[in-house]
Order: C-alpha cells, then structure tokens, then sequence
C-alpha cells in the first residue's frame, strides 16, 4: 500500500468530497491563496475557485456562524480553526448555535458542519497555541466530536464527518500532519463510534485517541519486551463512542489506563474511566489510570513543556502501576 | 404621512393594517396566557414595534430568508406563519412549530425561509449573513434579511459580519430595530454614534434611518436594500427607530424610562397611526376597520384556544433531535 | 440567626466588598440603573457611583477582556455574565487570557477578577438559557471554580472570590436566588476548597454543589425514613477541591454518589467519580454514581425540561442503586 | 521628508535612528537563534515595520502603558526593556522575562508599563481598553496605547472596545498597523474598507491614517491621539501603513506576496530612509551611524550570547505561578 502523511491524507479527503459533492467548500484563515497554513488545501483555489474556497477575515465569531448559516441553508461547510485554542472565538457558534439549532427547531433543519481544527502541544507554540480541548465539546449535546491518530484514520474519518448531516468538531494533531501511514489508493469512509483495537492484547486495555495513540503503541511495544501484552484501542471518535469495543476489552484484561494529552482535571479520561467503572466495576483488579497533562498552563521553553503532556515513558509507568 | 407614498394603495394599507394588528393581538394573547401560567419562560413582545415585521415583510419575495430577533413573534407571524402554531409552541406543546422544544426565543419556521429566532443576542447576524453566502455560493438570487437590536449592534458578530457581507457582496439586509433599549440600558449611553446606521461607514456600504413607526417607511427602505443586494451589489443597514411599549419580557416594570419619553412614543403607536390615517382618508370606514379587528381577535383567540388544547410532548422527544443520525447511541453515553 | 435569601446574601457580599475596598468595581449588562436583572445592585449606582457600578452594552467579549485588562492594572473587577450560557462570548477572555496570563508572564501580574453568572435549569429558560457549564472552566488551569447552594455559603464564598487574587468563575444557581436561609450578621469568609459536610451519615456519600445540594438534602431525608444514613458533602468550590473530606468519607461510607445539573458525559462527575477510584479503589463496595442531566439540549417545554436534569427522586434512586 | 518637521531635532533622529536599528537587529539576531535551533516556536519579525514601534514609544510618557501585537519585539524593546532578557525569553530560558514561560509570543515587562505580547488575533484590544477603563476609574492620567494588526480590525473585540471606549471617553490611542496582510491574506480582499482608520467614523472619534514608515509621521500622530486622550476627550485610531520584509514567521516563503510589491516596499526601508536623511542632512557623520550601528550590533551580540548561555527553567518551574494563591493544591487535583 502506498504511504502518505497525515495532512496529505487530509488533503485527500477535502478534495474528494469537495469533487463528490458540489456543496461542500472550505473556508477560513489562509485557506485559499495560501492552501492552509498547514499547506492542507493547496492548488484547490484553483481548482474549485473561491466562492468553494475562500479566505475569510480574522473574524472567527463571524464565519463559524456563517457556516452554521450555510448549513442549515444545505451547504456542507468545512471551516478551519487555525488552532483549536481559537474555537474560544467561535465558541458561540458552535455551543449556543451548531449544536442546538436541530433541537431548538423541533428538528426542521439538519446541520451538517464540520470544524477542523489542530490541537496538541510540543511545537513550543505557548499557553495560547498548544491546548487540547476535546472534552469541552464532548461535554456539548448535539455535537459530535472526532480526533483521529493515523493517516489512514484521518482520511476516512474526515470523509465521513462531512458527509454527516450533524456538527462535527474534528480534531488533528499539528504533530501528525507529516507523519506517515499506509493508505490505500480507493475510496473508504470509517464509522464514527467505531474504536480499532490498533494492538490486541491481554494484559491490560490501554485506550488512547489522537497522537496519543502513537505513544501507546510504543509504549506498548516497550512493555512487551517485559512480558506484558497490552491491548491499544484507538477510540477515534469519543462522540458517538465506541463502549462496546472498551467493555469486551476490559472483560478480558481486567485493567485499563486512559490517555490524552488533554489537562487531567475535567478531561474526557475521567469520562472513560468513570464509565469504565459503572460498567464492569466487578471485572476491574485495579483502579483504571489516567495519564494524562498536568494541570497546567503550557508553557513555552521546550523544558518545561516537555514535562507537561504524557510521553512514551508516562504510559509504560501508568500500565506498570495497574499491574502493581 | 404615510399614505402619499406613491406606491401605497388601498389595499395595501388595509392587508398592513390587518398584519399589523394581528401581531399586536397574537402577542396580547400570550400575555394573556403567560399572566394566567399557560406559558413560562421569557415573553419578549414587540408592542408598539410592529410596523417594521409588516414593512419588512411587505419587501420579501417568497424564496427570500429572514432570521429575526428573540424579539420575533411578529416577524414570524407575519411572514405567513400560523399563529396556532407558533401560540401552541410559545406553551410548549407538541403541536408547536418546534414541538415544544424551542419556545419563544426559539421560534422557527424554516419551510417558510424563517431560519429561526435566536436567544444569543447577536448571533443572528452571521447566521443569515452565512445564509446569504450559501446564496452567492449557489448562484441563486434569493435574498436573506436579519433583523436585530440596537444592543445587537454593540457585539462583536455585528463588526464580523457586516465586514465580510461588504467585502464579499453578499446578498444581505441587515435591519437594525432601534427600540431605544436593550433591557434597562439606553442605547445613548452604551453607543459611541447617535444612529445605527453611521456605523455603515465603516464598512463601505449604504446605512438608512427611517421611522420604525412607519410601516411605508420600512418597507421602502428594506426594498431599496433588497433590490440592491439581489443585484449582487452587497448589502445595506437599515435602522428603523421605534420604541417597544411593554417590558423588556413581561414582568419587567420598566422603572428605568422617563414616564415621558413614554408617552411621546404611545402617541406614535404605528397601529393607532395607520387606522387614523386609514379611515381619514376614506380608505375604509370605521365598521369595516372594527370588522378587521374582529376577525384578528377571533382568530388569535382560537389560537390561544388551540395551544391550550394541544399536549405537551411525549416524555421520549427529550431525546429525539439531538443528532440527525446515531441520535441514540450518541445520546446514550 | 436572622434569615436571608441567597440573592441578598450575595447582593451583601458585593456590597461589603465595595465599601471595604476602593478597587473593586462591578460591570455587567443592566447593573447600574436597573441594579441587574435580578436584582441583586439595586441601589449601588447611587450609592458608589458610575464609575464603580458600570452599565456595558451586550459585547461580552470586550468587556470581559477589560476587566482582565483592569484586573492586571490592580483593579478587582467583578463581572456579570446575565447567564452563564453567554460565557461562550467572553470565552477567550476567560480561557485564553484571564486563566493564563499570570503564568505566561511568569508570575509577572495577578488577574484578581470575578466573573458571576447564574447557571441552572428549571426556569423554562430553554437551549441557550440553562446550561450548566463548570466543568468547561475546571478543565482550563488558572481558573478556581465555585458553585455555592446556599444563603450563608454564597455570600461568604463571594467574598472571598473577590478578595482572591486569581480569577474566580463564580457560579450562582437562578434558582435558588429566592431561596432563603439564615446568614449571621457579621463579617464572615468562608475559605475555598473547604467541602462543606452538610449532614452527616454512615451510609453512603452523596457528593453535590450548587442547587443539587439543596435536593441532595432533601433525598437524604427521605432516605432516613427508610433508614439509609446518607454524608451530604456539599463541594462548594470545584478548584480547588476539597479531597480530603471526599476521602475521609468515602473511607468510612464505602459508597459515593456525585450528583449534578450539567450533562452527564464529560462533566465534572466524572472527575469526582475517577478521583474516588483512583484515591480509594479498595474501599468501594460498589462502582461510585453519578447522577446527571441527560446527554441533550435542554427543551423549553416545561415537561421535557423536567425530564432533563435530576431531581429528588432520582438522586433517592441513585442512592439505592449503590446499595444493592 | 521627516526632517522637515518642527519638533525635529538632531538629537531625536539619532535617537530614533539608534532605536531602529536596535530593532532590527535584535530580530536579525533572533532569526539567527532560530535558524541555529536555539529557538522554536512562532517567530513573528517586525523587519521594515521598526518605525512604528520608535514612533509610538517617542509619544508616551513614563506612566504610559502598552499593549504590543504579536508582532511586539520592536515594541516591548524601545519601551526600554532589556535585550539580554528579551532574547532570553524567546529562547525560552529562566533568565526572560517571563522566565521562558511566555516566549516570544507573550513578552511582558509589566514594571514599564508593558502588559504583554499576546498571541490572539484581538484580545489585546479589550485588555487595553480595560487598561484604560482602569485609568478612569482610579482618576490618574496615564494613557494606554493599544497596538494591533489589520487583521485584528477585523475580530468583533475591535468593535466592542472602540465603541466601550468612545462611549466612555477612556483614555486610549488604537494603533493599527496596517502591514497589508494578516498573514498570506491581503487586507483589501477582506476588509470593506481601504483604510482601516475610516472605521472610526463608526464610532465618533478621530481617526487618521499615516505612513507607518515615517518615524515622525508615526509620532505627531499618535502624540496628537495622546494628548486628546489624556485631556479626557476620549480614543483615537491612528492606522500606520507598512510592510513586513520577512515572512509572517520564520520560515514563512511569502508566496502569496508580488515581488513589485515587496520590491517597492523595500525602497522604502524606514531604516535606510532616516539614515539617508540624516547623513544627507548633515546632522550626523556616516561614520558616526556606522558608530552607532557597531555599538548596537555589539549589543545584540552580547544579548544573543547572554541567552545561549542562560539555563532552561528548572523542573519544579513548570508548575508554578499559575494561580497567586493555594497554587499546589489547585494544580494537584
Ligand atoms: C449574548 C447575549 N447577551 C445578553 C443577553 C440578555 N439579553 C436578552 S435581550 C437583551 C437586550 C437586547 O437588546 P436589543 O438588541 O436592543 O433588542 P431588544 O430587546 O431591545 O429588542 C439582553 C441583554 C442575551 N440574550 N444574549
Ligand atoms: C484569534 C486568532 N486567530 C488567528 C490567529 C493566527 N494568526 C496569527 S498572526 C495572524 C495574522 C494577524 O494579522 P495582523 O493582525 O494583520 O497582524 P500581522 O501579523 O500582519 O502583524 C493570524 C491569522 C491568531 N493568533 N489568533
Ligand atoms: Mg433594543
Ligand atoms: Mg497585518
């Protein structure tokens, strides 16, 4: 199979969907002229011109509720939030509008939105840059939320948040945009509320979303050398989850660590693990773990960052304490 | 003196009469039923601003979009909603336009292009300004008209949108209803211009202020702006000055306006106004007024006797319309 | 002890603090002439003046982004936000600059700021008027989090917020604005993070904060009569968070149910929830409950409203459900 | 022609000159860092835009206040600040000014009256307004400026602090620099306006427009908006228009920019052009400016050296100053 990165697999699947369906169109910050600044949609201007590809102003209140207005108009809009810490701006729009309008109005209209937006620390990008935010919206009936590790993940995935009719808040990692993965040539979509279990294991259940995926499969890797066989389950979407896949998992293992780069206090890890706990309290030999971020600001000097968010080394210590 | 514009006829002045006064009934009936506990919730009433619903409306083609304010009921009503409809869903029940599920502030009728009164005060704007988007991205020449206050004016969604409608020419019509208040506080005191419409120039476009209390004036202005905007030349600000006559929701005792500043205003109750003038200059005779008024008390009377009738929603739509698919497994953890 | 509701308590805590200190000051939509909506200024304009009792056009954003601006200047401002819904307005004011400022400019300035607004459901408020949002605040560092239930707790509690030199997210619940209750006469402050034991019990620890408290009391009275001993913990300030009092009961109670009006999934139960496991795994006899709003937006109609969020009856039925 | 103007002097164009320049190469020697891998992040230069930060701090006094763009070096240096910390922050060591906590993106220096460098498009509009707002409330007569972006006229907060501060006659001074683009988008393709001072008219207040490469031209301005503000009358916006030579950050290529363009724009260098002026003019020797630029090149130098050879934070730092009080316990849990 052919290998691309993950913002090239992005890129794949913004211009399919866009060819597959005329009402479909990008907009927001330096999307047009520029293709993104993350490079993600270059050469569309040209290809799909700019009433389907347009740069907006630095006005995110604004065109995230345009898009909600085009939406519900029958448009599938696909806006970019430069950073996900900027949904701050368009938080209106997607809490008080996107997410409500179909129940405010008795189901008269469909909302199909998706909001892209890249989360994740490392890049030293500071306090304002860097945060991840997921459970902010997860927490936000009506919407849907989706933060996906691979390639071949993200590509599927993307497809399928903007063929949905409901907001979608969609995820990425800024660290995985150049990373590469097998995707295949052919057109796939991927269900939401569908977990892949990336490593079968039985030992432990080790559930991790976004680029924190990647670091359970290399701390899982790592703690086989000792004998212990963790099973990695991606959760891809956490809006709709996948509780079925996590239950048949923690039947059999007995122990789960819950990971994200998110702060811990308030994060979505306490939704899975409290869950966890209503569901098979009697299965469990150990409290499930969260590893997760200190809670704390980010901070900028690559020092101090790096001591904030889980790494490799975070998850083998959390499995090796539910095996304690 | 509305009645010399050149294109009023008698018709005219009696359908605006008759739309006019319906507002004025429908929202006097849920007044009616919020006093007597068949409705809960904020009551936001338009007393006294309902020559610009009618003006508005007057301009519209059939496929054109409109999103109003929270303060709507007449915006909705008289763009050819049922009032059945909306007073069942103002009481919340099933039969209502949004089941039950929006209430007042949440009245939509999206059949007839009414995309939906809004609680978040300024979040209208980009919502019909992306409306008008989804227009000029489709090529079709239907335009959308939003309506806010002038406490709207003051949020950010106001600057935002009125940038990127300009910018882009989006077919667009923002209608602002100076009613001189948001809740307590004087627009005068909280604003850096005298009229809405200056701000206009700041974004390159027409600004217009008429008489709110002149249902011709309205209606001219927006159709000015409507036609502009269907010819692909960008949208316009219309203010409209007006005054509303009741509290900001019902309950609120209004201590903060001049007793005067009142009475001023009563006398130019656009209502009062029009029927002078109607029967003034023989456009119809006072029977044939009463016999209007009449059947608009009758059926907004059966309105308040439909929602009263109508049920509550089943105890299962709390869970429905949440997501348009996976509702259930999306809803269930 | 004289009796006095919670929007006096809090109109006296306010009042108190301006008369004490010169620099705190407070602004919001319709404070000054109209003394707020609910009331709770009246008389302040006159008494303290324009200038310290400020009126703000509805532009949430701009002037919650001034009073962190004041805040930094050494002002102590407190905010209104008329509904804790609009918080979405003032999101990046709270989020991105108030929460972090002080450590991004490495302890460089304070943000003593209040920001109040009223959550809860109830009123036939509908979708964008009801929300219960505190767990949107916890997850963000930098921020304290505080969600009183009664008279005597609010206005000691507010005190203390505005005399607290990091922001305060200060949650009222409109509900219990009428409620009354006694309040002594004198100064008083109560400290954060202090769990207040509201009543005490053998039985079973029931975990709540704001108006739930309220209920919470009232199940524990009904499951007295069923001769169920149920700890009332009232949480009062969700940052910081009082563990040793959760721990010291559940340590004795061996069962825990959190309960709370915002939406279940991805709330702050789940935090208390995952807390209780990972600090007391051994003790629990049975999985820690949550009692929550269902995972939808919130209808206007009244008999779907009241479907929405727990009342009595339900946490009664969570109590027992961990019983079994 | 700069040196024409009244209040010139010898002794301020060598003054600006040496501030310039301070500028230029403090951010080539940051470039430098960053190129090296002794920095990461965002790095946002001001090259070709120095006159603005020189021509605003010339215009305030001691007390003043300050809230830089992201684009702030320039500003957060000729306010005085040190460069030795200022480098030492961009690299993120213990020695900045926010003990590497901030970087570049949240530079502050509070004790000068700098309230920080912040990395959202807008936000430094409301906090200096409620700078200013702080200033009114305590009766003492300091000015905040407020430096932003075109970009940034186009966020909702503009909006909303302008008009705050027109209604209320706060003492500020909005300063737009106006660099064509916000990023790789040219202003004009989405801004209803050709300048962003005509925005002003929106609010009542004065607003101008100058040549943001005119250290002068800059000064009077902004002095002028000072003085109003700080006889009580109230905000001004004074639009500087410039050009960035560099990428929006390193690494940027500026594709999306016309070489004329760039071309043009580099001829008018305020650098370059004020160095001419004064060596033209007689006012300084070339080799007393080649004196000069030894003097600050060497300073640089030191700067860069004093932050290589600065400490990363401790460990312990990282979770520290977050809240003023109970910090451990309200990060713990
Ligand atoms: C974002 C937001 N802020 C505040 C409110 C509370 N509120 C409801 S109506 C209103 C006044 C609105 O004034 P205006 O726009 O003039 O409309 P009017 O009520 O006068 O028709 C306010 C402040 C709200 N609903 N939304
Ligand atoms: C709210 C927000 N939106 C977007 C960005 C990303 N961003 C950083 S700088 C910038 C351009 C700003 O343009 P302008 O205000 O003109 O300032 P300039 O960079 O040209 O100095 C953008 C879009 C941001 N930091 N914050
Ligand atoms: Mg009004
Ligand atoms: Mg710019």
């Amino acid at each position: 199979m052919r290998t691309i990165t993950y913002g090239k697999a992005i890129s794949e699947a913004l211009h399919e969907e866009m060819l597959r369906d005329e009402s479909v169109f990008v907009m927001g910050e330096d999307m047009a002229v520029m293709g993104s600044v993350f490079g993600l949609t270059k050469g569309f201007l040209d290809e799909f011109g700019p009433n389907r590809v347009i740069d907006t102003p630095i006005s995110e209140a604004g065109f995230s509720g345009m898009a909600v207005g085009a939406a519900i108009r029958g448009l599938r809009p696909v806006v970019e939030l430069m950073y996900v810490d900027f949904a701050t701006l368009a938080y209106d729009s997607i809490v008080n509008q996107a997410a409500k309008i179909r129940y405010m109005t008795g189901g008269q209209v469909k909302v199909p939105l998706v909001i892209r937006a890249p989360g994740g620390a490392g890049r030293r990008n500071a306090a304002q840059h860097s945060q991840s935010l997921e459970n902010w919206f997860t927490h936000i009936p009506g919407l849907k939320v989706v933060a996906p590790a691979t390639p071949y993940d993200v590509k599927g995935l993307l497809k399928t948040a903007i063929r949905d009719d409901d907001p979608v808040i969609f995820i990425e990692h800024k660290f995985c945009y150049a990373q590469k993965g097998e995707v295949p040539d052919g057109e796939y979509t991927i269900p939401f509320g569908k977990a892949d279990i990336k490593r079968p294991g039985k030992d432990v259940t080790l559930i991790a979303y976004s680029r924190q995926t990647n670091f359970a499969m290399e701390a899982a890797e790592i703690l086989a050398k000792d004998g212990i066989d963790v099973e990695v389950i991606d959760l891809r979407s956490l809006v709709p989850l996948d509780w079925e896949t996590i239950e048949a998992s923690v039947k059999k293992t007995h122990r789960a660590v819950v990971v994200h780069e998110a702060v811990k206090r308030g994060g979505y890890g306490a939704e899975i693990a409290t869950q966890i706990m209503e569901g098979v309290f009697d299965y469990l030999d150990a409290p499930v773990k969260r590893v997760a971020a200190l809670n704390v600001v980010i901070p900028f000097s690559p020092t101090l960052e790096d001591l904030v968010f889980p790494h490799v080394k975070d998850i083998v210590a959390g499995v090796k304490d539910v095996l304690r | 003196m509305p009645v010399k514009t050149k294109t009023n006829t008698n018709k005219d002045a009696i359908k605006y009469y008759r739309e006019m006064k319906e507002v004025r009934e429908f929202e006097m009936k849920a007044v009616e039923l919020f006093t007597e506990g068949f409705m809960a919730g904020n009551l936001h009433t338009s007393v006294g601003q309902e020559a610009i619903a009618v003006g508005v409306c007057a301009a519209l083609k059939p496929a054109d979009l409109m999103v109003p304010t929270h303060r709507g009921h007449g915006q909705v009503l008289v763009r050819g909603s049922d009032p059945n409809l909306m007073m069942a869903e103002l009481c919340g029940k099933s039969t209502g336009y949004c089941k039950g599920k929006g209430g007042s502030m949440h009245l939509a009728n999206v059949e007839l292009g009414i995309l939906g009164t809004n609680g978040i005060i300024g979040a209208s704007l980009p919502i019909g300004t992306g409306s008008a988007l989804a227009s000029k991205i489709k090529g079709t020449n239907e335009v959308t008209v939003i309506i806010f206050g002038d406490g709207a004016s003051n949020e950010g969604t106001f600057h935002e949108s009125l940038n990127m409608a300009s910018a882009w020419k989006l077919p667009c019509v923002y209608i602002c209803e100076n009613n001189l208040y948001g809740v307590s506080t004087d627009i005068r005191r909280v604003t850096s211009v005298q009229d809405i419409s200056t701000r206009a120039k700041g974004y390159d476009i027409p600004g217009v202020t008429v008489d709110g209390n002149d249902v011709y004036a309205v209606m001219h202005a927006v159709s000015t702006a409507i036609e502009r905007a269907r010819r692909g030349e960008g949208p316009s600000l219309v203010e409209c000055k007006t005054y509303r006559h009741r509290g900001h929701y019902e309950g609120d005792p209004q201590i903060y306006k001049p007793k005067e500043e009142v009475e001023e205003w009563k006398k130019r109750d656009p209502i009062v106004r029009l029927r002078k003038e109607i029967i003034e200059s023989g456009m119809a005779s006072e029977a044939e007024i009463l016999d209007i008024e009449k059947q608009v008390a009758a059926k907004m009377e059966a309105a308040a006797v439909f929602a009263k009738e109508s049920p509550f929603p089943e105890a299962y739509e709390v869970t429905t319309d949440i997501y348009s698919s996976d509702n259930e497994r999306s809803v269930a953890r």
